[in-house]
This record gives C-alpha cells, structure tokens and sequence, in this order.
C-alpha cells in the first residue's frame, strides 16, 4: 500500500508492478479474447399495432470481404418469437444450435395436447400451448446466458434482437449484446443500424403510442426504407436480406427479400470523405 | 536582395537636418494636389486624375484607396511607394489588430502604425523615406455610454434654446461636448496627413501636393464648423478647380468620402447587426451630378 | 470414452449453467460464505489495479471511496482515537458524514483509512472473530489476539488489491491500554501513538509537539481533536467532522462527531491559530 | 518544503507529479488484447429521506457511447414482493452505471430478500437489506460489479432510510444521495436544498455568531420539486441523462410510482 | 492526477444579473493533496469594468494574468480609453491560441459591464482561445461539474445585485464543498454601473 500523501491508500508499483491502463482499452479498436471473424452487420427492428416486424441482410463478412452471402440472420423460435444476430456468425450457430434444443426440449414439456380445449373458439391451432416459452421468457434467458459468458470473460460476439409477443400477448421487442447488457425500444437496431436506421424509424414509432398506431404494412415500409439506406452507406451490407414479421397468429418469414426502388442519384454529388464539396 | 546596405541612406547633415526627407517632402510637393475636408458627419477626400494623354484609360487608376471598412486614404508623391504603402496599411491594420481584438483599428492607431512604417525607412540601412505624403479619412466609434450621448444631445438642445438668452452652461463633468468632431470620447470622423518622416498631424482640412499652399489659403476662407458632407464635396470641387488646369469631369477627378454605412455595399442581405463600410468612392455619374450644380 | 459420451448427449444448454453453483449456493446460505468471485484473467490483482487504482487514471471506470485521517494514542487514562469523516472518489468527495471508528464491540474499537469498504467488511468479520473467541475461551479477547487474526487474515490475500490502514485499540487488564496498527501488507504493530491516512503527516505534527503519556483525558481529547483538524485543513483528501472516542477499561466512549468548521473559526478566533487564514479583505 | 521540490527519487515527498505520471511504455511482452467487460450506460438516480417516506428517482435514459440504446429503461427496481409485479415490495433498489452489472445486482438481492420473506414470515427490514447488499458487493470485490446502488425504504419506525454504496460494498446511511453520470452536477444542489448547507438564518449574529440555517426534515411536496429541478438541471449540461423520470415514493401504504417526461435531446 | 489543469485545484464562476454581473473565485493554492496556501486569487480586475478569472496551472495563472495585465495596459496607452469586455475576450482567444501547439493549462472566464450599452457580457474559453459565450454562467476549475449542477438550477435571469450575490455565493461555496482540491475561502467580485463591490467569503477550511 502506498503510504505518499498524494497517493495514500493505492497499489504500490513495486508489489503490483507498473499500472497498465491496456486493460482498460479507452482507446484503439474493440479486439478482445474471443475476435469476431465472420460477422454479420446490423439488424432492425420495428413494433407494429399487432407485432413486431425484423429485418437483417443475409451477408456474412469476413473483414471486408463479403464472403457469404446466404446466411440466414434471423431465425424463428417456437414459431412464436423471432431472433435476430448481429455480429460474429460462429458464435450465432452456436446459440442456433443452442435454442434449437431448447424449442425441442420446450415443445416436449409443453405439447399441444396438454392445452385445454379451447374454451373461446378464436384461438387456432397455432395458439402456442399455456406455458411455453414466449419472447419476453427467451430474452431474460438469452441475457442470463450471456451476462455469464460476459463474467467467465468468453463472450458470445453478438448483439442479439428478440421479437415476438410478451405474457399480456403484447408485442415485445427487447435487445441483449456480449455484455449482457440488454434494454428495449419501440424500435431497435444493432451496429450501423443504431447509427443509421433507428432515426428514422424513431419519427414513425418514437413512443409505444405511435408503434401501437402503426399498420403492418406502414411497418413494413419503413423497415424496407432503414434497409436501403443501410445498403447506400453500410459498406458491409447487401442488397438482398430477410424479413420476418411476428404477430399473435404467428411468424412469417420471407428469406430472400430483393431491395427495390434503389436511387443512387445522391451518389454523385459525394466527393471524398466528410465536409469534402469539391 | 544580398548586396543589402547594413548603413542607413538617411543620415544627418552638418546642420542637423535629414536631407533626404526635406528631398522626399520636394518630391511630394510635385505630386498631383490632394485634399480632404473633415465635415460634422464624414469627410470628403478627392484628387486629381492627370493622364499623360488622351489614349490613357483613367477608369482602372485609382489614387484613394479603401484600408479598413471606415478609413480611406489618398496620396500625393510617388503613385508605386503609395501602392506599398496601402499594402502595408492593409496588412499592419489586420495582423496587429484585426487578429488580435477583432475589431478594426481607430483611424488615429492606423495612422500611428501607417507613421512607424515611414519612419522606419528613413532610419534602416539600405532604404530611402517614401516619396509620398498621405490624407487619411476615417471614422471611429466613440466610447461614451449611449445615456451620456443621448443626455449630452439633450443638453444641446436646451444651451441652444438658452443661448438666444445669453446662459452660457459646460457638461456636467466639465467635459465640454463641444461641436469638435472625432476625438476619442465621442468618436465621428477623423481626418489625418502623414508625412514622408513619419509625422502625422490632425486636421479639420487640408491639401497636399503641388499647389497645396493655394489649395489651403482657399480651404480657410471656405471652412466654416458645423459643415455637412454634402457642403464639404461641394468646397473640395471649388478647390480643386482652382489648382486644375485641364477640364474637370467624373473621370479626371477622383472623390471618395467617409460618410454614413454603405449597407448597399456588403453584398448580403438581412444579416442582423451586420453594418456596411462608411467608405466608399463616388461614381463618376455622382460626381457629374456634383460637377452640374456646382 | 463415457465422459464424453455423457458431455455430448445432454443437451447443449445444459452445459452453460446461467447461475454458477456458488451464486445458487449464496442464495440459500445464510452466512455469505467467502468465496470470492474472480475475473478469470491472467494477472486479476493487475486487472482490478487497471479497474480501480484512480491515482493512476482518473478516468477509471470504478472510483472506491477511500477514507483518509485516522489517528490513535495511548496514555495514561486508556487510548484516544480520533478520525476526519471525509470519502473520496478521485478528486470529488463523495460524503462527509463517514463513520470511520467501526465499533469492533463493547471493549474494541478499530479505524477505517483506506478502502471504506475493506475496512467495514473486514473489521465487521473481526468483530464476529472476537464474539467467538469468547464463546470458546469465556473470556474477552485480548488486543494482540485480536489484531493478530486481522492480520493473518489480510496477509492470505495479500497482493490481492486490499487497501486497509487500520488501528485495533482496546484496553484490557492484562494488557492495558494496548494499540495495534495494521495494513494490508500485513504489517502489524504495536506501539503508543499512530497517525494512518494521506493526512497523516498534518496529524503527527500536532500530536508530536503535545504528546506526552501523563495527558488528563481531557487535554490528550483536546489533542486529538486538534490533530485531526489540522490534518483537515491542509489534507484535500480530510475533511468533514472529528469523530472522538475515548477508550477505557470498562469500554469505549463516544466523545462526539463534530463539524470541523465551527470548531475551525473558533480555533482560529479564540486561540490565535491558523493565521495563515484570511479573515479579513486586506488586499 | 525542499523534500517538496526535490526530483530526487528518494525523497520521495509529494513531488512534481508530471514526473510519476503513468508511464506509456508497452507492457512486459506482447499483451493480448483483452475483453473489457464493463461500459458505461449513463443515466442517474437520486434518494431524498423525508420525515414518513422515502423518494427514489432515476432518469430511464439508457445510451452506450453517444447513441441512445432506450428512452424508457427503468433504473429504479421494488425488492422483496412476492408477486411477479412486486404489489408488496416495501424496499426500493436504484442501480446506475453498468446496466447489466445494474440488472444482475437487483435480481440477486430480490431473490434473496424473496428467500428471507419465505422463511422468516416478514419482510426483511431495510437495515438488514441494506447490510445483505453490502455483503454481496463485496462479494466480488475483485471482480466489481460497476454500479452505484441506493437503498432506499422505511426505518422500524418509519421514517424515510436511504443507504448508499461504492461500487465494492462502502455503505452509509444518510439523508440525500445522487448517484451515477450527473450525481457531481446534483449531490451539492442536495447539499443545499436538503441538508441546508452554507445557509445561515439572517441577522441571527454578527460575523462568526451566525446561526447555521437548521435542519428540518421535508415534507413530500417540496422534495418532489427539488428532484425534478435536480433532473432538469442535469439534463441540461449532461448528454446521458434525459428522455424520462421515474419517481418511486415509499410510504407507509406502500411504493407510488410517477412518471415525468425530461427532454429529449 | 497527473492532469496539469488538477495539480493545484481551483474554481471560478461568472453569472449574469440585471444591468450587472458577478465573478467569483476560491483562494486555494495547493499541490496535489497538500494545501500551500489559503491566499491565492483567481480573479484578476483591468480597468473598471474587466475582469478576468483564471483557473488551472497555478504557474501559469500568475503568468497569464500577468501577460494580459501587460497587454491591457499597453492597449490603454495607445487608445487612450479602457478595453471593452468583448474586444479583451478577443484579445485573451487570440493570446491564447498563439500558444496552440504548447498551450498554457489555463480555462479563463471573462466578466464585465460593455462601456457603451451598459449590457452584462460574460464568456469562457478553453486552454486554446476557444471562446463560449454565454448568457447565464461560465464555469471553470476542478470544480466544474459541481458547478454546473448548482449554476442550473439556482440561477434565473433577471437578478438584482444583492440576489445576484447571494446565487453566485451558494453556487459556488456549495460546489467547492464536493471538490477536495478547491475551497478555503472564496472572492466574489459584483459589478454594477459604476460600483464594483467585492467580498470575502469564509467557507469551509478543511
């Protein structure tokens, strides 16, 4: 212990050896025990009046190298939930494979023969049985899961999005990252997505008012809107992604979306980086 | 640039005098004649344009030229030792005040930086005193608080009134606002005539050049306090008829004046607080005008 | 061969327990056991300097409050101990009001300079160390005994990243007045007069110049009061109020936490002291 | 004072410090680059005790870096209920720093204070509570959870009991506590308005006589103007505070929740 | 620690009242954790209705208020007049930047009445000339946060001299009260019209 006045109370140098601020990393880029390789870039995603709308592009990126361009980002849970992975893809399998086994183990405990007979007569077949697993019960999972790997310093390299409805069947759309740091929006997005899309998504959904006024197909629109402005400027996005729509009646997910309408005109007026104009 | 002089050209002759100023101020005395008539709200500067001949095209000479949005200055001597001259008037006025208070200098800190210019060539090796004598016409802002100007008014108007009945009554703090103009208290128009010695001296009007001793015996009849801008360009034509001797119009003669902010001049529109220069040349149709109801 | 069978057969999520078995085990204990959560990192006491030393940057992520002017003396009437009750996080105070006398029991009394968190943790464990000790001996325990098991116990986590300056005082009869200083280098001491903390050398000043062991109560409480305030005054790390005990055979006694500034400017006024103050707008 | 000035390392007084500022050099050996673990959410909570409640507030702003992750993320979290929406939870727990850090903090002390209330019939009280969670801080003193955490709730006999932490456990019960991004900006505005300090009653004396402004505890009314002054002010000059108020009031009847809108930018 | 601008501490704060305007400064010196002295003023006065208040490197507060005292002086001879507040605002940002690649670890605030209109002007700058004006408070120091904090929510515009006094009093006694390396007592300068009224406060001295 350090007995100088001005440094009264702090580590010593020659028991603790030199302070070494690296640990710290304030500066120099994010690298980290476990480095992203392949990666996916940013997934967005909107309420709606009746659910939740997820979009990400089906690119895999190895550095800048647009290496596969087929990777499916958002995958479906329980046909109840959608889950979207931003960031390293290998660690996205792993937890693919991971709530793979727990749907299978979740259906087994829950199988559909267990629910009542429908008392009302509006609930269909695709009524998930009383008792499985919904969005909200997956992202408290989910960010259990990785605030432990987060504290056994191995992360999973993910940002990960969780759509679908809560226990009041109300739409849920949460978000948890490598930290275990998790929180929800009426409108969320991951990497570039946070930089680029959430504005404008936040003039059409900035409070879970405006997202409950919200039609599916305004919802979509505006999805289809962050999308292409994310290929204009994200340089590791791609033009063709998936859409998934969630709502109390199910998830429909269309894997092979092509972006439309593209208008690069603003494209020539760009000179150089930043305030460049000549 | 090598074969400088380390030893300077301007040194004291046995009877104590520089001769190479009392050169440089004959040289002047050649120059063209220019005067400046200092009036309560601006002053008119102006000068002949003499072209060798007919084939010279007058329009691109310019003798009086802009140094700071309020100040302009006019020579008489040597037309290339002026155009340094104005130069470094620009430049001086910007490094050492513009950059520094953001804010344009008063024309008497010009003219003291403009004087240190021509005195430092008459006493460094290797250069000679510019050939040139030089008007300049400036308007400052005064410093006064507005209450004590706008009171200061007031108690014009009542000495004024009382005056037709005799009552003689200073401002309060002893501090005559008298009808002087300038000075640094009350700011207005300032008008200054630096020599090739680097001596600068105030004027109310004044001429300088070839027949400047003509120009100035006729200023002094005509000059009376309390002069409008518009009765000081008049005075300044009749002068300069009288030292002219070829045919006077809008392109042999140049006139500038230092009058109230030219808001037409800054280009742009509707920028608050934004106020034009004070000086500006007259066009030659303006000075026609001028010329016609003489 | 079975092992791994058995690892790839159950499911996958079994593997990565969300909760580790020492955080379901905490929940149901009643005694928090002291099992450490460590950062599985190469060098953790280096990883928690690089988190928590403020000296080094101010800009790190965890300030810990630290405690800073504690003093201790023995004289003829038992110990006086007297402590600042300023905590600071880097530069901003982050209370004036910290009790920096942890009340060991009855008969014991220990000082918090340092880690504040440390210093409570530890000095609270002492206390239950103590209440044992005399349920398995029947009898109090003896000072040296006491600051012996404190300091055992920070030697085992010596270079771990403790900050502890701290000072067990008690009086018993065998002993007497006994004052034991211990850090958490594991230094132990034993001795008559102890000053701990960045204020430290403001404090021996004072209480050098009047110390002698035939105090009467009275002047040797004046003494550490004084002490205290000058080390306030000059120390930017002390400050806040004068926390006073007086420590008998027959227990401790509380003799006040006061605010310095009252005392300050009465000092100032009605002893002459601290001329190098301004009170008036000479210049 | 030549010990003060002297370069010499062994006079190692309080010296020059430009000369012992940390030194840049590489560590020994090529460092592997490490995962850092922790990142700060922003955000800020304040605890004012009163006479018969207690008030917990928190901004719901949540942002990493200069992006705004979430306009609505509460800060402040009921402890100890023992329904899923926490009806009879008489303890309030405000977490700021880490959120992650944040949530775990609250679930363990939740699920421990669910535990005592199982077993012991009763709520736990808010000193014990308080003493619980110093416990678990320090639990990882070696691996901190980054958080301020505030208790807040009602002593045995009532009156409003508000205890605040350092990140490793330090605790200390007290009248007013700020914590988290702008508590630097509030706690001496708290100072002020709450526990009076440099205030002195007008002509009670002359010169060093004056009479310090006393002490009085304050009714509900005016502590919560002060938190919503308190928060205005903050968002003003901090960019990680803003977007909504979430005030918790503890009373005898129970834990009242209010929410306010803060600006948005 | 080792930042130059916290080595020897201090606070100043400048606000705006009606028709005047207020600066005030601690008085401590000190070196690190140590105080050295209890005497050293922050706010410097030029002329009548300039002053300048100057915290961070104590070296170079002494020799930054020195320069301008030069430099102000120097102005008055040549202009034969007192420097207006805003054009001495100017002439502290270019000052300053002239050091631009060895700044001195200064953060000024400037404070005074305009001569011609009587209107409060206040401004800050940072240790490069970068000037910030403003129309309710400059803070500076190591005390700036605190400050911030108490400046936001106890200033209002509009306050006559003696409210104006008591504000800038409880702002920046209270703040100084959260920051070790600044306190032990404070100046508080008030300029009116034509009255400049400064006082000593006794603060906490620990």
């Amino acid at each position: 212990m350090d007995h100088r006045p001005q440094a009264w109370g702090r580590p010593r140098d020659d028991v603790y050896g030199a302070y070494d601020a690296s640990y710290l990393q304030t500066t120099g880029p994010k690298t980290a025990t476990q480095a992203p390789v392949v990666t996916g870039t940013s997934v967005i995603a909107i309420k709606f009046k009746d659910g939740v709308v997820m979009a990400a592009d089906n690119l895999a990126s190895y550095g800048s190298l647009a290496r596969f361009t087929d990777v499916k980002r958002l995958r479906p849970f329980l046909s109840t939930s959608i889950v979207g992975f931003g960031g390293d893809v290998s660690d996205m399998q792993f937890l693919d494979r991971h709530l793979n086994e727990l749907a299978i183990d979740e259906a087994y405990e829950h199988d559909h023969a267990e629910t009542p007979s429908p008392s009302d007569d509006s609930t269909t077949t695709t009524q998930p049985p009383r008792g499985q697993l919904n969005a909200a019960n997956l992202h408290k999972y989910l960010s259990k899961l990785m605030y432990r790997r987060r504290s056994d310093f191995d992360p999973l390299w993910n940002q990960i999005l969780v759509a679908g409805l809560d226990s009041a069947s109300k739409p849920f759309l949460a978000s948890v990252d490598l930290r275990g740091t998790t929180f929800s929006s009426p409108s969320l997005a991951t990497g570039f997505g946070a930089m680029l899309a959430q504005p404008i998504m936040r003039r059409f959904a900035a409070t879970e008012e405006d997202a409950a006024k919200l039609t599916r197909e305004q919802a979509v629109d505006v999805v289809k809107e962050c999308m292409k402005v994310l290929f204009y400027r994200d340089a590791r996005s791609l033009d063709r992604y998936s859409l998934a729509v969630v709502t109390k009646d199910g998830v429909e997910l269309r894997e092979d979306e092509q972006l439309e309408k593209q208008s690069w005109a603003f494209a020539e007026r760009i000179r150089g980086y930043g305030t460049q104009t000549v | 640039m090598a074969d400088r002089y380390s030893f300077s050209l301007t040194t004291f002759s046995p009877s104590g005098k520089l001769v190479q100023i009392e050169y440089a101020l004959n040289a002047v005395n050649q120059g063209v004649t220019a005067l400046g008539i200092k009036a309560t709200n601006g002053i008119v500067l102006a000068t002949e344009k003499k072209s060798s001949s007919p084939l010279a095209d007058p329009s691109s000479l310019s003798k009086i030229s802009l140094v700071t949005p309020n100040i302009g200055m006019v020579y008489s001597g040597m037309g290339p030792d002026y155009r340094v001259l104005v130069d470094r008037a620009r430049k001086v006025s910007h490094t050492g005040y513009k950059r520094i208070y953001n804010e344009y200098p008063p024309t008497r800190i010009l003219v003291q930086d403009v004087a240190r210019v021509m005195q430092e060539a008459t006493q460094s090796g290797g250069v000679r005193p510019y050939g040139v004598s030089l008007l300049v016409a400036g308007w400052d802002e005064g410093i006064l608080p507005e209450e004590d100007i706008e009171r200061a008014a007031q108690e014009q108007a009542a000495v004024a009134k009382q005056s037709s009945s005799g009552l003689e009554d200073d401002g309060e703090e002893g501090k005559k606002l008298g009808g002087k103009t300038g000075g640094i208290l009350k700011g207005g128009p300032m008008l200054y005539q630096v020599d090739p010695s680097g001596s600068y001296f105030p004027w109310k009007a004044t001429a300088i050049g070839k027949s400047a001793t003509t120009a100035k015996t006729f200023l002094e009849k005509r000059y009376t306090e309390g002069l409008e801008l518009e009765d000081a360009v008049h005075i300044a034509l009749l002068t300069l008829k009288e030292t002219i001797e070829g045919e006077m119009n809008g392109e042999t003669i140049e006139i500038s004046i230092v009058g109230p902010p030219a808001d037409h001049l800054l280009g742009v529109e509707g920028v608050e607080g934004a106020v034009g220069p004070r000086f500006r040349k007259l066009t030659p149709q303006e000075i026609e005008d001028y010329l016609t109801n003489l | 061969m079975d092992t791994l069978v058995a690892r790839y057969s159950r499911p996958a999520y079994h593997e990565n327990e969300v909760l580790s078995e020492q955080e379901q085990q905490d929940f149901t204990d009643t005694v928090p056991s002291l099992k450490f959560a460590m950062p599985p990192v190469a060098h953790p006491s280096a990883w928690l300097r690089a988190a928590t030393d403020d000296r080094s940057n101010p800009s790190c992520p965890i300030k810990i409050a630290h405690g800073t002017t504690t003093l201790a003396f023995r004289f003829q009437h038992g110990i006086i101990v007297a402590t600042d009750s300023r905590a600071t996080a880097g530069t901003w105070i982050a209370s004036q009001t910290v009790k920096k006398v942890i009340e060991i029991n009855s008969d014991l009394l220990g000082t918090m300079a340092g880690g504040a968190a440390d210093c409570q943790y530890w000095l609270a464990w002492l206390g239950m160390q103590c209440r044992l000790h005399e349920l398995r001996h029947k009898r109090r325990i003896s000072v040296a005994a006491a600051s012996k098991i404190l300091a055992n116990l920070v030697y085992q986590y010596k270079g771990m990243g403790l900050s502890m300056g701290t000072m067990c005082a008690g009086v018993t009869k065998e002993e007497g007045p006994a004052l034991y200083y211990i850090d958490s280098d594991g230094t132990r001491l034993a001795g008559d007069l102890f000053c701990v903390g960045s204020g430290q050398t403001f404090a021996y000043g004072v209480l050098d110049a009047q110390y002698r062991f035939d105090l009467s109560t009275e002047e040797a409480l004046e003494l550490g009061s004084r002490s205290i305030l000058a080390a306030t005054h000059r120390d930017a790390y002390s400050g806040g109020s004068i926390n006073l005990y007086h420590v008998k055979e027959s227990g401790w006694e509380k003799h006040g936490f006061t605010d310095t500034n009252p005392v300050f400017w009465k000092t100032k006024l009605e002893k002459g002291e601290f001329s190098n103050v301004t009170s008036s707008l000479d210049d | 004072m030549a010990a003060m000035f002297s370069q010499n390392p062994l006079m190692n007084g309080p010296n020059y410090s430009i000369s012992d500022a940390p030194k840049e050099d590489a560590p020994e050996g090529a460092r592997q680059h490490r995962f850092d673990p922790y990142t700060d959410n922003g955000g800020s909570t304040l605890a004012i005790a009163g006479d018969d409640f207690a008030v917990l507030a928190g901004d719901t702003r949540l942002t990493s870096g200069y992006s705004i992750n979430s306009r609505h993320h509460p800060k402040l979290f009921k402890i100890g209920g023992t329904t899923a929406d926490q009806k009879d939870a008489t303890i309030v727990l405000s977490v700021v720093g880490f959120a992650a850090d944040g949530e775990a903090l609250k679930e363990r002390l939740d699920t421990i204070c669910k535990m005592y209330r199982y077993r012991h019939g009763k709520p736990m009280s808010v000193k014990a509570c308080a003493q619980r969670l110093s416990t678990i801080l320090y639990q990882k003193r070696f691996f901190p959870y980054y958080a301020h955490a505030i208790l807040g709730g009602l002593d045995e006999e009532g009156k409003g009991a508000v205890y605040s932490y350092d990140p490793v456990g330090s605790y200390e019960r007290e009248q007013c506590r700020a914590g988290g991004a702008a508590a630097s900006l509030i706690m001496p505005f708290l100072d002020n308005q709450v526990n009076f300090k440099n205030q002195y009653t007008p002509n009670s004396g002359e010169g060093h006589a004056l009479q310090e402004r006393e002490r009085r505890p304050l009714t509900r009314g005016e502590v919560e103007v002060l938190v919503k002054d308190a928060f205005d002010g903050a968002v003003e000059r901090h960019i990680e505070v803003g977007d909504g108020l979430q005030i918790m009031v503890i009373t005898q009847n129970g834990i009242e929740e209010v929410l306010l809108p803060l600006k948005k930018d | 620690m080792s930042s130059p601008f916290s080595i020897n501490g201090g606070a100043c704060v400048a606000m705006v009242g009606k028709d005047c305007v207020a600066i005030a400064c601690d008085l401590r010196l000190g070196l690190q954790a140590l105080t050295v002295s209890n005497n050293f003023p922050k706010v410097f006065q030029y002329g009548d209705n300039v002053f300048l208040g100057l915290t961070g490197l104590a070296t170079d507060v002494s020799t930054v208020s020195d320069l301008f005292r030069y430099k102000v002086n120097m102005y008055r001879l040549r202009e034969e007049r007192h420097i207006a507040p805003r054009t001495f605002a100017n002439l502290v940002s270019s000052s300053l930047y002239e050091r631009r690649f060895g700044p001195y670890f200064v953060s000024p605030v400037v404070a005074g009445l305009e001569p011609k209109t009587g209107q409060p002007f206040i401004c800050g700058f940072d240790s490069i000339g970068c000037i910030d004006f403003s129309k309710d408070f400059i803070v500076s120091g190591t005390a700036t946060e605190q400050l911030f904090g108490m400046c936001e929510s106890l200033w209002e515009p509009d306050l006559g001299p003696e409210a104006l006094f008591e504000t800038i009093s409880q702002a920046l006694l209270n703040a100084v009260d959260r920051d070790a390396l600044s306190g032990w007592g404070a100046h508080v300068y008030i300029i009116e019209k034509d009255k400049i009224t400064k006082r000593l406060l006794k603060g906490r001295q620990d």
